[in-house]
C-alpha cells in the first residue's frame, strides 16, 4: 500500500521534467524559418477563406458558462432524487432551501438580460 | 426513513445571514439601478444593506463569544464547531469586511464602478471565511476556502475596463485555483491515509510515519500558505494587490490573512497534532518569508505594492508562533491578526480617501507634501506605517511583543532575533512614507478636498484600535483583547 | 509593587509635557488654527516648567528617606497582564532617575525659555512655532518616561518616543531633502542600537524565566539577576559556537543600544548630521538630554555590568577611543554646531569610559555637568548664529566680543567649564573620571585608558579654545553690512545662558566637589546621594593622588589652551602653514575619515544592492534558474529562461513554478 | 484495484500541473487546472471505495460544482481580458512585475 505512494511523488517531479525537457527539446531543435509558401497547405488541401482565429460571439461563453453552472448544480439533485422517499417532507424542504439561491441566480441573469441573444 | 438530523440554526446563522444579505444586495442592484434611481441612493441602499448584515454578524460573534460557543451544526457529524476560537475570528472577519465595505462606497464612486454586486460579492466571501474559520471537517474547509476565494477572483477584477485590474484577477484565479488543486490533493491523500475527513478522526489515526499521509499534510500546508502569501508560495501577492481595486486590496489582505490563519490554527492543533516536524517547516517558512518580504519592499516604487510585500513579511511574523504550537503562541496569532487588520486597512483607508476622478493615489509621489494640505491623514497615515513597523506604543509593537516573548518561552530564540532583526530593515521603507508627506515639497494632485463621513470613521476606528491595541491591550475591563485571545486558544486546546 | 513607598504625584511629571503637547497637536490637527503666540508659550513653557517645579518635591519627597532605602514608585496600570509575562506602567524614583528628572525637566524648561527668542528671531514657517512647541514637549514627555520607568519595557517605550521626535525635530522642521535625509540617518541607526536594547531584554527575559522570574521591572531584575550571573550559554555554530558568559552578552547588547543612542563608535555617525535641526534641539536632545540615555541606561543596569567585566572593558575601551576619536576630528571642523557636536560624541566617550571601569557615580555626575556646560555652549552658538543671520562658519566670524558681551562671557564660561578649569564644573567631573580610570586595575589596559583621557582632556581644552578664539577674537572676516547689522539676542536668549553660565561655573562646588579640594567633611553630596543604587568598584584613595592627577589634568588642559592662544590669536597666520606642512593627514581629519562615505559604501549600498541585484534580479532570476537548470544542457536553459522565469516577471507560470518547487521540497523533507 | 486507480489519478495531476505550467493559451491552462482537479475525483472515490465511507464521494460532489463555479468565473475572467487585449497567451498579462 505505502510503496506505491512513494511513486506518486516521484511521478509527479519525473512528469514536469519529462515535459519541460521535451518542450525545451523542441524549443532548442526545431528550426524556425516561417515564410509564406510554408504557411500554405501542402500540394492536397484547400488554400484556407478565413482565418480560424475569428471571434465568436461572447455569447457563446456566456451561454456555455450558465448552461454548465445550472447543469452541474442540477446534478445535487440526483442523489437527493435517490432517497427522496426515505428523507420525506424533510427532504422536500431541505431541497426547497437548496433551490431557492438557483431561482434568485435565474432571475439575476435574466433581468440582466444573460440570456437575450 | 432515514433518521433526520438535528440541526442548530444558531451554529449556521451568520453565514446564513452573510448568503441573504448578498441576495438581498443582488436584488437591490437589480431594481434599483434597472429604475432612473440614481446610483447614489442605490449606493446607500447597498451600503445600508451589507454594513447592517455585517454589523448583525459582529454583534452575534460577540454574543456567542460571551456565551463560550454554540452547539455545533449537526452533531452526530459535525461540519462547523462554533467555540470562542471561531467566534473571536469571525468577529474579527466581519468586523475588517464592515470597515472595507465602509470604505467602498466613495472609492466605487470615484471610479465609477459602483454597482452592488461588489457588496453581494463581499458578503458572500465574507460567508466563506466564516465557514473556514469554523470548519472542523475538511469538506467544510474546502467549501469555505473556495467560497472565500471565488468571489475574490471576481472582485480583483471589478474594475473591468482596466487591463491591470483584468490581469490581477487572471493572476490571482490561476495561482488560486492552482493552490487549491493542491490543497484537494492533500486532502485526498489524508482521506486515504486515515479514512476520515473529521479533524478529531484524522488526529486519532494519522500516523507521521506513513508518507502518503505526510505528502497529503504537506500539500494541504501548501495551500494554506499560497492563502497566507508565505514565500516561495508569495509570487502573486504583489501583483494582485497592486492590480486590484484598492478597496478590494484592502479587504483581502486583511480577511483572508485572518480567515486562513485561524484556519491553519485549528488545523494544526486538531487535526496533524502529531506531526511534530511540520514546526520545523513553519519556522523555515517563516523565517524565508521575514527576509524577502522585508528585503523586497525595499526595492518597491508603488505604494500597493510595498504593502504587498509587507504583508508578505508581516505573515512571516505571524508564522514565527505558529510554529512553536504553543497555546501562548496560537494567542500571539490572534493578536497580531488583530493589529495587522487595523493597521493595514489604515493604511489603505488613507490610499483610498485620496483616491479621486478615477485617480488612485498609490506612487510615493502621490503622497509629497500631503501634511501641507491633509495634515490630519497624513497624521494618521504615519500612525499606521508607525504601527506596521512596530515602534512602541502602537499597536504594531504590542504584537510583536506578544510574537517574541512567545517565541523565546518556546526556545525559539534565533527566530525571534532575525525577526527583529528584519523588523528594523523594514523600518526603512515604512519610513519612506512620512518623508515624502512631510518633506518633500508639495505639488497638485487632483486630490479630494474632503473626506466623505464614512471614511472618516472607517479612519478614526482604526487610528483609535491602533493605539488601544498598543497603550492599554489588556487594561479597559470592556476590551481585554489579550484576555480574549488566551480565552480563544484554550478553547483551541480543548477540542 | 514590593512594599516601596508610593509617592502618588510621580506621573504628573511627565503628564504635564504631554498634557501640552496633546492640546497643540488637537489645535493643529483638528481645529487647523495655530494657537495665539503667548498661549502657545505659556502652555509649552508652563507645562515643562511645573515638570520642573513637581520633580523637586520628589526630589525632596526622595531625601527625607533613609539613605539606603531611597526609592518611591507609583504603578498606575497594568500595561500587559495576560500572557507569558507582564509589565506595568509604573514610575521609579531612586536617586538616579530624581538627578536625571531635574536634569530634563531643568535644562529642557531653560531651553524652551531661550526657544522663544530664538524661534521669534528664526520665523522660516508661520505655524512652524508652535508645531515646533508641540514637538519639545512631546519630547520632554519621552525622555521623563525613559528615565522614569521603572521596568525595561516603558523604558523602551520612552527611548523609542525620544528617537521619534529627535527624528520629528531634525527632519519636519524645514521641509527639505537634507534635513530629510539626516533625520532619516539619525532614526535608522538608532534603530540598529534599539535592536540591541530588544535582543539584550529577550536574552535577559529568557535566562529569568527558567528561574521562574517572568518581569521586567528594574528591582525585580535586580533582586534576581543574581540567580543567572554566573551562567554560561553556548553560541549556535554560526557565532563561533563558543562558551559565552550570559552576563556578558546580555550587556554588550544593551551597551549596542546604548552606543546607538549615545552616538559612540561606531554608530556615531548620526549626531554630527543632527545638527541640521534648529539650535535649541541640538542643545536639548543632541546635548543635554537624549544622547545621556545610553549612560543613563548602563548605570540603571549596573548591577549586571557588575557581573560582566567583559562587557564592561568593551564599554571602558570603545568610549575612551571614541573621546579620542571626536575630539580629534573636532579639532579641524569649521561649523560652529559640528565642533559642538563632535565634542558631545568626545565628552560622551567620557562617560561610557568611567561607567565601564565601574565609576557609575563618575559617569552620571559628569552627565551632569556636561548637562550644564554643553547645554549652555549650544545656546551661546545658537546666540551667536543668531547674530550672524544663520552664519555657522567660523572662519567667517572673528571679533565679535565687541558686539556680543553676554553671548561672549556666557561662552567662555562653558569653555572653561568643559576644558576643566580648576573649580570649574567640568574640572571636578573630569577629575573624578580620570582619577577612578586611573585605579581601575580590574579593566585590561587600564593604563592606557589613563593616557587617552589624558590626552583626550589636552585636545578638549584646545578645540574649545581654538573655537572661542575664532569666533570672538582676531579681526572680524565678515563685510561690513554684516558688521553694521550684528547685535545681542534678546532677553529670552540671554537669561537661560546667564543660568546655564552660574551652574557651569558654581555648579561644581556646589554639588558635587572632590572632598580632597573642599575641606568640608562629604562635601561630595552628589556622589553620596547617587551611590547607594550604583554597583560602583570602590577604591581606597589618598588624597595627594588626587592631588597629583588634577594638577596633571589642568596642566595639559592648560597647555592645549595655550597652544591654541598662540595658534588662533598671537600667530593667526601658523594654522595655514600647518595645514600646508600637515596636508594629508590634516584632510583625513577634516573629512572625518570620510567615515561617512564609508558607511554608505559598506552599510546602505550593499542593503539596496542585497535587496536589488541579489534577490530582485540574482536569487529570484539568476540564482534559481541556475539552481533548476544548471545541472542540465545549456541548450535547455535558452528554452527554460523565457519558461521558467523566477524573478516577479510578470508570468504567473513562473510564480507556479516555484510553488510547485516548495511543495517539492515540502513533501520531501515531511513524507520522506 | 483502489492502488491502479490512485496512481492513475496521480499521473493525471502530473500531467495537469505541468499542462498548467507549461501552456501559452489560457485556456487551456484552466483546462489542465480542471483535469487536477478530476485527478482529485478520482483519488477520492477509489479511497472512498477502498475504505467504504460515502465522506469521499459527499466531497467529489463538492469539488465537482466548484470547480464548474470557478472554470465559470475564470472564463469570465478571460473574456473581459480578451475584451482589453485581443490576446489569450498568459505570457501578455505581465504588466504587473517586480
Amino acid at each position: 500500500m505505502l510503496g506505491e505512494f512513494v511513486g506518486i511523488l516521484l511521478i509527479l517531479a519525473l512528469a514536469l521534467l519529462i515535459a519541460a525537457g521535451f518542450l525545451a527539446l523542441h524549443r532548442v531543435l526545431s528550426p524556425k524559418r516561417e515564410f509564406a509558401e510554408k504557411q500554405e497547405p501542402f500540394e492536397c488541401g484547400e488554400a484556407q477563406i478565413a482565418s480560424p482565429h475569428q471571434r465568436f460571439s461572447v455569447k457563446f461563453y456566456l451561454v456555455a458558462m450558465l448552461f454548465v453552472l445550472f447543469d452541474v448544480e442540477a446534478m445535487f439533485f440526483y442523489p437527493w432524487g435517490a432517497i427522496f422517499r426515505d428523507l420525506g417532507g424533510y427532504g422536500l424542504a431541505v431541497m426547497a432551501v437548496f433551490t431557492v439561491p438557483l431561482v434568485l441566480g435565474l432571475i439575476y441573469e435574466w433581468k440582466k438580460g444573460a440570456l437575450e441573444w | 426513513m432515514i433518521p433526520v438530523p438535528t440541526l442548530h440554526i444558531v451554529a449556521i446563522l451568520p453565514v446564513l445571514l452573510l448568503a441573504v444579505g448578498a441576495f438581498a444586495v443582488l436584488l437591490a442592484e437589480l431594481f434599483l439601478s434597472s429604475r432612473g434611481t440614481g446610483k447614489s441612493g442605490a449606493g446607500s441602499v447597498f451600503v445600508g444593506v451589507s454594513g447592517a448584515t455585517l454589523l448583525v454578524v459582529v454583534v452575534i460573534a460577540a454574543q456567542g463569544f460571551i456565551s463560550a460557543g454554540a452547539p455545533a451544526f449537526n452533531p452526530d457529524h459535525p461540519m462547523l464547531h462554533l467555540d470562542r476560537f471561531s467566534y473571536f475570528a469571525i468577529g474579527l472577519v466581519a468586523g475588517a469586511a464592515l470597515l472595507s465595505c465602509l470604505l467602498a462606497n466613495g472609492y466605487l464612486q470615484e471610479l465609477r464602478i459602483h454597482h452592488g454586486e461588489f457588496y453581494a460579492l463581499l458578503l458572500l466571501s465574507t460567508a466563506g471565511m466564516v465557514l473556514l474559520v469554523s470548519a472542523v471537517d475538511f469538506l467544510s474547509v474546502f467549501l469555505g476556502i473556495e467560497l472565500m476565494s471565488i468571489p475574490l477572483y471576481v472582485l480583483a477584477g471589478f474594475d473591468r475596463g482596466k487591463p491591470r485590474s483584468n490581469e490581477s484577477a487572471l493572476k490571482y484565479f490561476i495561482a488560486g485555483s492552482f493552490a487549491t488543486a493542491l490543497l484537494l490533493y492533500g486532502m485526498a491523500l489524508v482521506y486515504g491515509a486515515t479514512g476520515a475527513t473529521h479533524f478529531a478522526a484524522i488526529a486519532a489515526r494519522l500516523d507521521p510515519d506513513d508518507s502518503m499521509a505526510m505528502a497529503g499534510v504537506a500539500l494541504i500546508l501548501v495551500g494554506f500558505a499560497f492563502k497566507v502569501s508565505s514565500v516561495p508560495f508569495h509570487q502573486w501577492t504583489p501583483d494582485v494587490y497592486e492590480g486590484a481595486p484598492t478597496a478590494v486590496t484592502a479587504f483581502m489582505s486583511v480577511t483572508v490573512k485572518v480567515a486562513a490563519f485561524v484556519a491553519l490554527l485549528r488545523i494544526l492543533a486538531q487535526a496533524f497534532g502529531s506531526a511534530e516536524a511540520l514546526g520545523t517547516v513553519l519556522a523555515l517558512l517563516a523565517a524565508l518569508s521575514m527576509l524577502i518580504g522585508n528585503l523586497m519592499a525595499i526595492i518597491q516604487d508603488n505604494v500597493k505594492r510595498m504593502l504587498a510585500w509587507s504583508a508578505i513579511a508581516q505573515a512571516g511574523y505571524l508564522l514565527v508562533p505558529l510554529s512553536t504550537g504553543t497555546p501562548e503562541g496560537q494567542a500571539a496569532v490572534l493578536f497580531y491578526l488583530a493589529v495587522y487588520v487595523f493597521g493595514n486597512l489604515g493604511a489603505f483607508a488613507v490610499m483610498i480617501a485620496l483616491t479621486h476622478r478615477g485617480q488612485e493615489a498609490d506612487r510615493f509621489e502621490d503622497f509629497d507634501g500631503l501634511a501641507k494640505f491633509r495634515p490630519g491623514l497624513a497624521a494618521a497615515m504615519v500612525l499606521f506605517m508607525v504601527s506596521l513597523a512596530g515602534i512602541p506604543g502602537t499597536a504594531g509593537f504590542m504584537g510583536k511583543l506578544q510574537i517574541f516573548f512567545a517565541a523565546i518561552r518556546a526556545d525559539q530564540l534565533p527566530l525571534a532575533i532575525l525577526m527583529a532583526l528584519t523588523s528594523v530593515v523594514s523600518v526603512y521603507y515604512y519610513l519612506r512614507l512620512p518623508i515624502a508627506m512631510y518633506m518633500r515639497p508639495a505639488r497638485e494632485h487632483p486630490h479630494r478636498k474632503e473626506l466623505d463621513f464614512l471614511e472618516f470613521t472607517v479612519l478614526a476606528t482604526c487610528a483609535i484600535f491602533v493605539l488601544v491595541l498598543g497603550l492599554l491591550p489588556n487594561t479597559l475591563d470592556w476590551l481585554p483583547v489579550i484576555d480574549w485571545t488566551h480565552q480563544s486558544a484554550a478553547a483551541l486546546a480543548s477540542k | 509593587m514590593n512594599g516601596a513607598n508610593e509617592y502618588d504625584l510621580l506621573h504628573w511629571i511627565p503628564a504635564l509635557p504631554l498634557a501640552a503637547a496633546v492640546i497643540h497637536g488637537l489645535c493643529l490637527g483638528l481645529w487647523r488654527q495655530p494657537l495665539p503666540r503667548i498661549a502657545t508659550i505659556a502652555l509649552s513653557c508652563g507645562a515643562t516648567g511645573l515638570a520642573f517645579v513637581l520633580s523637586f518635591f520628589a526630589l525632596l519627597a526622595l531625601t527625607e528617606l533613609p539613605a539606603g532605602s531611597r526609592v518611591l514608585q507609583e504603578g498606575l496600570f497594568t500595561w500587559i497582564g495576560a500572557g507569558p509575562f507582564s509589565a506595568e506602567v509604573a514610575f521609579l524614583l531612586d536617586p538616579l532617575s530624581a538627578v536625571m528628572i531635574l536634569i530634563v525637566s531643568g535644562v529642557g524648561f531653560l531651553i524652551h525659555v531661550y526657544s522663544i527668542g530664538y524661534m521669534d528671531a528664526d520665523a522660516r514657517e508661520d505655524k512652524g512655532f508652535q508645531r515646533f512647541f508641540a514637538y519639545l514637549n512631546l519630547f520632554t514627555f519621552s525622555m521623563l518616561v525613559l528615565v522614569l520607568a521603572d521596568n525595561l519595557l516603558l523604558m523602551f517605550l520612552g527611548w523609542e518616543g525620544v528617537g521619534l521626535c529627535s527624528y520629528l525635530l531634525i527632519g519636519f522642521w524645514y521641509s527639505d531633502e537634507w534635513n530629510a535625509y539626516c533625520g532619516s540617518k539619525a532614526f535608522i541607526v538608532n534603530r540598529i542600537g534599539d535592536f540591541g536594547f530588544l535582543v539584550g531584554m529577550f536574552l535577559l527575559f529568557w535566562a529569568l524565566q527558567d528561574v521562574g522570574s517572568g518581569s521586567v521591572a528594574f528591582l525585580e531584575l535586580q533582586t534576581a539577576f543574581p540567580l543567572i550571573a554566573d551562567q554560561m550559554v553556548q553560541l549556535p555554530g554560526w557565532l563561533g559556537g563558543a562558551q559565552w558568559k550570559l552576563a556578558t552578552l546580555i550587556g554588550l547588547c544593551f551597551f549596542l543600544g546604548a552606543a546607538g543612542k549615545s552616538a559612540q563608535l561606531p554608530l556615531y555617525v548620526w549626531l554630527p548630521d543632527a545638527m541640521a535641526g534648529p539650535t535649541p534641539v541640538s542643545a536639548l536632545i543632541h546635548a543635554a538630554t537624549m544622547v545621556t540615555a545610553g549612560v543613563y541606561l548602563i548605570c540603571r543596569m549596573s548591577f549586571l555590568y557588575a557581573a560582566a567585566p567583559g562587557a564592561s572593558a568593551v564599554i571602558a575601551w570603545v568610549g575612551a577611543l571614541t573621546a579620542l576619536f571626536a575630539a580629534v576630528v573636532a579639532i579641524a571642523q569649521t561649523d560652529i554646531k559640528k565642533v559642538l557636536a563632535y565634542s558631545t560624541v568626545s565628552q560622551l566617550g567620557y562617560m561610557f569610559l568611567a561607567a565601564g571601569c565601574g565609576a557609575y557615580g563618575a559617569a552620571i555626575w559628569h552627565l551632569t555637568t556636561h548637562a550644564w556646560f554643553k547645554a549652555l555652549l549650544f545656546l551661546a552658538a545658537g546666540s551667536v548664529i543668531l547674530a550672524v543671520h544663520h552664519e555657522q562658519d567660523i572662519d567667517k566670524m572673528g571679533g565679535l566680543h565687541r558686539f556680543l558681551v553676554w553671548t561672549r562671557l556666557t561662552f567662555l564660561a562653558g569653555v572653561l567649564a568643559i576644558a576643566g578649569a580648576p573649580y570649574f564644573s567640568g574640572f571636578f567631573s573630569k577629575d573624578e573620571i580620570l582619577l577612578s580610570v586611573h585605579l581601575a586595575d580590574h579593566v585590561p589596559g587600564h593604563a592606557a585608558l589613563y593616557w587617552i583621557a589624558l590626552f583626550t582632556a589636552g585636545l578638549t581644552a584646545f578645540y574649545m579654545f581654538r573655537l572661542y578664539f575664532r569666533i570672538f577674537f582676531g579681526e572680524s572676516r565678515m563685510t561690513r553690512d554684516q558688521q553694521g547689522s550684528i547685535q545681542e539676542s534678546p532677553r529670552t536668549v540671554t537669561i537661560p545662558l546667564i543660568v546655564l553660565a552660574i551652574l557651569a561655573v558654581a555648579g561644581g562646588v556646589v554639588f558635587g566637589p572632590s572632598e580632597a579640594f573642599i575641606p568640608i567633611e562629604d562635601a561630595n553630596s552628589f556622589g553620596n546621594f547617587v551611590a547607594p543604587v550604583l554597583a560602583t568598584v570602590h577604591h581606597e584613595v589618598e588624597r595627594s593622588l588626587e592631588w597629583q592627577l588634577a594638577a596633571v589634568a589642568t596642566l595639559v588642559a592648560f597647555l592645549g589652551a595655550a597652544l591654541a592662544y598662540g595658534l588662533y590669536v598671537v600667530r593667526p597666520a601658523y594654522p595655514a602653514k600647518i595645514r600646508r606642512l600637515l596636508g594629508g593627514v590634516f584632510r583625513l581629519v577634516e573629512g572625518r575619515f570620510w567615515i561617512d562615505e564609508l558607511y554608505d559604501r559598506i552599510l546602505v549600498q550593499p542593503l539596496v544592492k542585497l535587496s536589488d541585484r541579489v534577490l530582485y534580479r540574482g536569487l529570484d532570476a539568476r540564482l534559481l534558474d541556475d539552481m533548476v537548470i544548471g545541472g542540465t544542457a545549456r541548450g535547455i536553459r535558452a528554452a527554460a529562461a523565457d519558461m521558467l522565469k523566477f524573478a516577479q516577471s510578470g508570468l504567473v507560470q513562473g510564480y507556479l513554478f516555484l510553488m510547485l518547487v516548495g511543495t517539492l521540497a515540502i513533501i520531501g523533507y515531511l513524507a520522506f | 484495484m483502489v492502488g491502479e486507480a490512485v496512481i492513475l489519478s496521480a499521473i493525471l495531476f502530473a500531467i495537469g500541473t505541468v499542462g498548467a505550467l507549461v501552456r501559452r493559451n489560457v485556456i487551456v491552462v484552466l483546462m489542465s487546472i480542471e483535469l487536477m482537479l478530476n485527478a482529485v475525483n478520482l483519488a477520492l472515490v477509489a479511497f472512498s471505495r477502498q475504505w467504504a465511507d460515502p465522506a469521499g464521494q459527499m466531497l467529489v460532489l463538492m469539488v465537482i460544482v466548484v470547480a464548474a463555479a470557478e472554470v465559470a468565473v475564470g472564463l469570465g475572467i478571460v473574456i473581459a481580458l480578451f475584451r482589453n487585449r485581443e490576446s489569450l497567451n498568459v505570457e501578455d498579462a505581465s504588466l504587473l512585475k517586480w
